[in-house]
C-alpha cells in the first residue's frame, strides 16, 4: 500500500500545480465561441471559397490538398523519410558476437508464441472475405476524399493493414502480394515522387508550385483542380501504403535473438 | 452544450489509461492498454466534430499498436 | 437542473478542458522521464503528442457548427466547424506514426546489442563498451 | 524564371524520393543522381543570392493564394546566404561520406545513407527559406527525423545516443506545436509576416509570453543550448561518420536563425517582455560558453572535445543575438557562418585521420603534420580561427559580438567573451601539442599506397573548401556585413 502512496505523490503535485497554473492563466479561448479570432482570419474565408477555389465541398480535404498542399507533400515525405530509417536501420544482421551482454537463455518457461493455441474455421475463411471489403473500401475512400471524407492517408491505410492481415493472421498460407522492404522502400520513395510530380507538372503549365489551375491538361478549371488533387491522393495512398508495409516487414523480419538454437 | 462534459468525461478515462500505462509491470499489458487508449481517443474526435481526424487516428493508432505487439516479440515482456 | 448544467459547461469550456489535456500532457512527459524501460518511454511519448494534437483541435470548436462538410442549402461560416486545425492536425498524426516506427527500429538494435532496454543494463552496457 | 526559391527545396528532394527506386536499376546511380541534384540547387541558391541582393526580399506564395491563405517562402539577405552555406557543406559532405560506405550493408544501406543526407539538406534549406510557422514544424520534423537516423547509422554507440536524442526532440517539437497552437488561437493566422502585423495590433502580453517561453524551449533543445544539451555530446561524437560534419557543422545552426526569427521579425522591438527574454537567453549562452569550454578541457577522445566546443560556440550565437543590438547580431550570423565551415572542418579533419589511422584519440596524433600536411593545414587554420586570431573569420564574428556587447552595456557578456577565447585557446592549443611535439605512434596506414595524396580525392577536396571557406570569411567579413546589415537593420531593436 504504501508503494501506492509513493507512486501517487509526483501525480499529484503536478495536478495542484496546474491547477494553481490555470487559476493564474486565462488567456486560452473558451471553447466554442463562434467569434474567437481563430476562427476570423483565415478559416472563413477558406469555408466560404473552398467549392469555388478548389471544387470540392469538404473543407478539410481543401486545406490540405489545394490551400496548405505544400505542407501535406513534405508530410508524406517525413512518412517515407521514417520508412527508409526503419530499413536502414535493421538492414544488416549483426553477428551474435560482437554483443556486449550475453542474453539470458531464458526460453524454456515462455510458451511458444509463434503457432496459435486454436485452430478456428473463421481465421481462414473470415480472411479471404474481409480482405476484398477493405480494399473495396480503401479505393472508395481514396476517389472519394474530396466530397466526403477520407483521402490519401486513410486510404494509403487501410491498404497497408490489409497487406497486415493477409501476412500475419495465417502466416501459413502464401500471403496476397510478397513486397520485401528494398522494394517497398523503392514503391514509397515513387509514390512521393507521384506527389511531387504533380507540383511539377504546375511549373511545367507556367503556374507557381502547386497551383492545379495551371496543369497543362486542357480541362475547365474545376476538372483540373479535381485532377490535381486526385493525383495528389493517389501520390500520397501509395507513399502511406508502402511505407507502413516497409516498417511491418522490416521489424517483422528481425528474428528472435534470445531463443536462437 | 452537452459534448463538452462528455469531452472532459473521456479525458479523465485518457488519464487514467495514462497512469495504468506508467505504472503496469507488463509491457503487453502497456501496449494493449494503449490500444484502448487510441481508440478513446479517436472517439473524442468523433464528439468533438472532427471526423476526417478520427478517421485517421483509427487506422493510425491500430496500425501502430501491431508495430508495438510485433516488436514486443523481439524484447522480452517483462520489466523492472 | 439546466442552469447549473450550463454552468459547469461555461466551467468546462473556459478552463476545465485545458487542465485536462494539460494534466494529460505533463502526465505523458512524467512518463517518459521515470519510466525505467525504453518501450514505456515511447508510449508515453504518443500519449504526449495526441494531448498536443487534441490541445490544437480544441481552438478549432464553434457551437453549433456542423463536420466541416459542405452541406446543401446551409451558408455562412458560423455554421461549419474551423477546417484549419484538422488539417493541419492530420500532419502531427502522421509524423507521431512515423516516429514511433524509428523508435521502434532503435528499440530493436538496442535489444540486440546490449541485450536489454531497461536503462541501467544499457548504462552498464555503455561504460563497459 | 522566379521559381527559384522553390526548385532549390525541390531537386534534392525529388533526387531523394527516387534515389532508392534508381539504386535498384544500379546500385551508383541513385548516389550520383543525389549529388548532381545538391550541384545544382547550390548554383541556383548563389543565383538567388545574387538576385535577393539586387533586388531585396523574395517572397513565393505556393498556389497562388493570397498571404494568410497559402503557404509562402520569404527569402532575405541573411536566409539567401544561410541557404548557399548550407548546401555548400551539403555538397562537400555528400563527397566525403563517398568513401565511408559501408562494406556488409549492401546496396540499401549506402544509398539509404545518401537519400537522408539529401532529405536532412532539404530539411535545413526549407527551414531557412520558410514564412509560415506551421512549415516550420514540418521542416523542423525532416531535419530531426533525418539527423535521428544519420546518427544511428554510426555503430552501437550511436542507437543509444539517437534514442535518446528523439525522445528530448519529440518533446522539443512538441512544445514548438504547443507555441503555435496558442499563437493561433490568439491571432488565427500561421503566416510569420502577418502573425507580425496581428501581434502589434494588440494581443494579450501573458499569451505571446507563454508561446515565447515555448517557442525559446523548443529551439533551444535542437541547438543545444545550454541548458538542454543533455543529449548534444555523445549524438555528435557517435554519429555516422561520413555526415558527422554536416551534422555536428550546420545542423545546430538553424533553429537558432529560427529563433532568431521569431524573437525580432515576428514578436520584434514593441512585446513588453522582450528585454527580460533577451536577458535569459544571454544568461543561457554565457554559462553555456562556460561550460562547453571547460568540459571540452577535460576530453581525451577529439570527437567529444568538438562536440562539447559546439556547446559554447552555439553560445556565442545566441549572444549575439541577446544583445539586441544590430552590430551584435550581425556579429551572431557571421559567427554562424564562420563556425559552421570551422566545426565542419575540424570534423573533416578527424573523419580524414580516422579513415587513414583509424584513431580518434588525441595521444596518437604524433607527426601528424608530416604524414599528412594537408589535414593537418586545416585542422591548425580551423583551431586557430576558433580560438579568435585576427586574419580568420573567428576573430571579426567575436569582435563585432564584443562591440553589440558593448554598445549595449552588456559588460557581463564582454567579459564572458574574452574569459571563454583564453579556455579556447587552452584546449586547441593542446591538440596543437599533440600533433606537433608528441612522437610519431607509427599506426597502421589504411589506406592503399597507390592513393597519391595522404587521402582519397573527395576528402581531399571536402578539406580544400573548408580551408579556403574560413580564409576568405575572415578576409571578406566586410561585404558579408554589408549584405546581412540591412535586413538586420529594419529587423532589430
Amino acid at each position: 500500500m504504501a508503494k501506492k502512496i509513493k507512486n501517487a505523490i509526483p501525480v499529484v503535485i503536478i495536478a495542484i500545480v496546474l491547477a494553481a497554473a490555470f487559476a493564474r492563466f486565462d488567456f486560452l479561448p473558451s471553447i466554442g465561441d463562434p467569434d474567437a479570432p481563430a476562427h476570423t482570419r483565415t478559416s472563413d474565408y477558406y469555408i466560404e471559397h473552398a467549392v469555388k477555389d478548389t471544387n470540392s465541398p469538404n473543407y478539410v480535404t481543401a486545406v490540405i490538398v489545394d490551400y496548405r498542399a505544400f505542407d501535406t507533400m513534405l508530410e508524406t515525405t517525413v512518412m517515407f523519410l521514417a520508412g527508409l530509417g526503419v530499413v536502414i536501420l535493421l538492414a544488416s544482421r549483426p553477428d551474435p558476437k560482437a554483443r556486449i551482454i550475453k542474453p539470458r537463455k531464458f526460453t524454456e518457461n515462455r510458451e511458444h508464441l509463434g503457432a496459435p493455441a486454436y485452430q478456428s474455421i473463421n481465421k481462414d475463411v473470415m480472411i479471404k472475405i474481409i480482405e476484398p471489403l477493405i480494399l473495396i473500401y480503401a479505393v472508395y475512400v481514396l476517389f472519394h476524399g474530396e466530397v466526403s471524407l477520407g483521402g490519401g492517408f486513410q486510404a494509403g491505410a487501410l491498404i497497408g493493414m490489409v497487406y497486415i492481415i493477409d501476412t500475419m493472421v495465417s502466416p501459413g498460407t502464401i500471403s496476397l502480394i510478397r513486397l520485401p522492404k528494398e522494394r517497398s522502400v523503392a514503391l514509397a520513395g515513387a509514390g512521393t515522387f507521384i506527389y511531387t510530380l504533380t507540383g511539377i507538372l504546375t511549373l511545367v503549365g507556367g503556374g507557381v508550385f502547386l497551383e492545379y489551375g495551371k496543369l497543362p491538361f486542357s480541362m475547365s478549371f474545376e476538372e483540373k483542380h479535381s485532377t490535381g488533387i486526385l493525383m495528389v491522393e493517389v501520390g500520397v495512398t501509395i507513399g502511406v501504403m508502402a511505407t507502413i508495409i516497409t516498417i511491418l516487414n522490416a521489424i517483422h523480419e528481425r528474428a528472435r535473438f534470445d531463443d536462437d538454437k | 452544450m452537452h459534448s463538452l462534459i462528455l469531452e472532459a468525461v473521456l479525458l479523465m478515462a485518457l488519464i487514467a489509461i495514462t497512469l495504468v500505462v506508467i505504472f503496469d509491470k507488463d509491457l503487453l499489458a502497456a501496449v494493449v492498454t494503449y490500444c484502448a487508449f487510441s481508440f478513446i481517443t479517436m472517439f473524442l474526435y468523433i464528439v468533438m466534430g472532427a471526423p476526417d481526424v478520427a478517421f485517421t487516428e483509427a487506422v493510425i493508432g491500430v496500425i501502430s499498436t501491431i508495430y508495438f505487439v510485433i516488436s514486443l516479440r523481439n524484447i522480452d515482456r517483462r520489466c523492472k | 437542473m439546466t442552469n447549473n448544467m450550463s454552468g459547469i459547461s461555461v466551467f468546462l469550456a473556459d478552463k476545465g478542458i485545458y487542465f485536462l489535456t494539460a494534466f494529460l500532457l505533463v502526465l505523458g512527459i512524467y512518463g517518459m522521464i521515470t519510466c525505467k524501460n525504453y518501450m514505456k518511454k515511447l508510449i508515453c511519448m504518443n500519449i504526449m503528442q495526441v494531448a498536443v494534437i487534441f490541445f490544437f483541435l480544441c481552438f478549432g470548436q464553434k457551437n453549433g457548427g456542423t463536420i466541416p462538410v459542405q452541406v446543401t442549402g446551409l451558408m455562412g461560416a458560423r455554421h461549419y466547424i474551423n477546417p484549419l486545425p484538422h488539417g493541419l492536425m492530420l500532419t502531427a498524426i502522421v509524423v507521431s506514426l512515423g516516429t514511433t516506427g524509428v523508435g521502434l527500429a532503435l528499440l530493436t538494435r538496442i535489444k540486440e546489442k546490449y541485450g536489454s532496454i531497461e536503462e541501467d543494463d544499457i548504462i552498464k552496457g555503455e561504460n563497459k563498451f | 524564371m522566379s521559381n527559384i526559391p522553390v526548385l532549390i527545396v525541390l531537386l534534392p528532394l525529388s533526387a531523394a524520393l527516387l534515389c532508392m527506386a534508381l539504386s535498384l536499376i544500379h546500385w551508383r546511380l541513385g548516389r550520383d543522381v543525389v549529388i548532381a541534384s545538391v550541384a545544382a540547387s547550390l548554383v541556383l541558391s548563389v543565383i538567388q543570392l545574387k538576385d535577393v541582393i539586387d533586388h531585396g526580399t523574395v517572397s513565393y506564395v505556393f498556389g497562388k493564394y493570397k498571404i494568410p491563405y497559402g503557404i509562402e517562402f520569404r527569402i532575405d539577405a541573411i536566409s539567401a546566404v544561410i541557404i548557399v552555406m548550407i548546401l555548400i557543406i551539403g555538397f562537400i559532405t555528400l563527397l566525403f561520406s563517398m568513401s565511408f560506405e559501408v562494406r556488409d550493408g549492401g546496396k540499401v544501406k549506402n544509398s539509404g545513407a545518401y537519400t537522408m543526407l539529401a532529405l536532412l539538406i532539404v530539411g535545413m534549406v526549407g527551414m531557412t527559406s520558410t514564412g509560415d510557422m506551421f512549415n516550420l514544424y514540418v521542416f523542423l520534423e525532416i531535419t530531426s527525423l533525418s539527423g535521428y537516423c544519420l546518427i544511428a547509422l554510426g555503430g552501437s554507440r550511436g542507437i543509444v545516443a539517437a534514442f535518446r536524442y528523439m525522445l528530448v526532440g519529440t518533446i522539443a517539437a512538441t512544445f514548438y506545436l504547443l507555441g503555435v497552437g496558442i499563437l493561433y488561437s490568439q491571432t488565427g493566422t500561421l503566416n510569420m509576416e502577418d502573425m507580425h502585423y496581428m501581434l502589434s495590433r494588440g494581443v494579450s502580453t501573458e499569451a505571446q509570453a507563454v508561446a515565447l517561453v515555448f517557442i525559446i524551449a523548443a529551439f533551444g533543445v535542437k541547438m543545444a543550448l545550454f541548458p538542454f544539451n543533455g543529449w548534444q555530446p555523445s549524438a555528435y561524437a557517435h554519429a555516422n561518420a561520413g555526415s558527422r560534419p554536416l551534422i555536428a557543422g550546420v545542423m545546430g545552426k538553424i533553429p537558432a536563425y529560427a529563433m532568431f526569427r521569431y524573437i525580432f521579425c515576428i514578436y520584434g522591438s514593441e512585446f513588453r517582455f522582450m528585454d527580460e527574454f533577451l536577458l535569459i537567453v544571454g544568461i543561457f549562452s554565457c554559462c553555456g560558453i562556460i561550460y562547453g569550454s571547460v568540459r571540452a578541457m577535460a576530453q581525451t577522445d577529439l570527437r567529444k572535445m568538438l562536440a562539447y566546443s559546439s556547446v559554447a560556440q552555439i553560445g556565442y550565437i545566441t549572444l549575439g543575438f541577446a544583445t539586441g543590438s544590430p552590430v551584435g547580431i550581425v556579429g551572431g550570423f557571421l559567427h554562424m557562418l564562420a563556425h559552421a565551415f570551422m566545426k565542419s572542418g575540424l570534423f573533416f579533419g578527424t573523419g580524414a585521420i580516422r579513415q587513414k589511422y583509424g584513431s580518434m584519440k588525441m595521444e596518437d596524433l604524433g607527426y601528424i603534420y608530416k604524414k599528412m600536411p594537408l589535414t593537418s593545414g586545416l585542422m591548425v587554420v580551423a583551431a586557430l580561427s576558433m580560438v579568435g586570431i585576427p586574419p580568420l573569420g573567428g576573430f571579426f564574428s567575436k569582435w563585432y559580438i564584443g562591440m553589440g556587447a558593448a554598445g549595449s552595456h552588456h559588460l557581463v557578456y564582454l567579459f564572458v567573451l574574452v574569459i571563454s577565447s583564453l579556455l579556447n585557446a587552452v584546449y586547441f592549443f593542446k591538440l596543437f601539442e599533440k600533433m606537433f611535439m608528441a612522437r610519431d605512434k607509427e599506426l597502421p596506414d589504411r589506406i592503399p599506397s597507390e592513393v597519391a595524396q595522404e587521402v582519397p580525392w573527395n576528402m581531399v577536396l571536402a578539406i580544400v573548401v573548408c580551408f579556403l571557406a574560413i580564409i576568405l570569411i575572415g578576409v571578406f567579413n566586410v561585404p558579408i556585413v554589408n549584405v546581412l546589415m540591412p535586413t538586420v537593420m529594419e529587423v532589430g531593436s
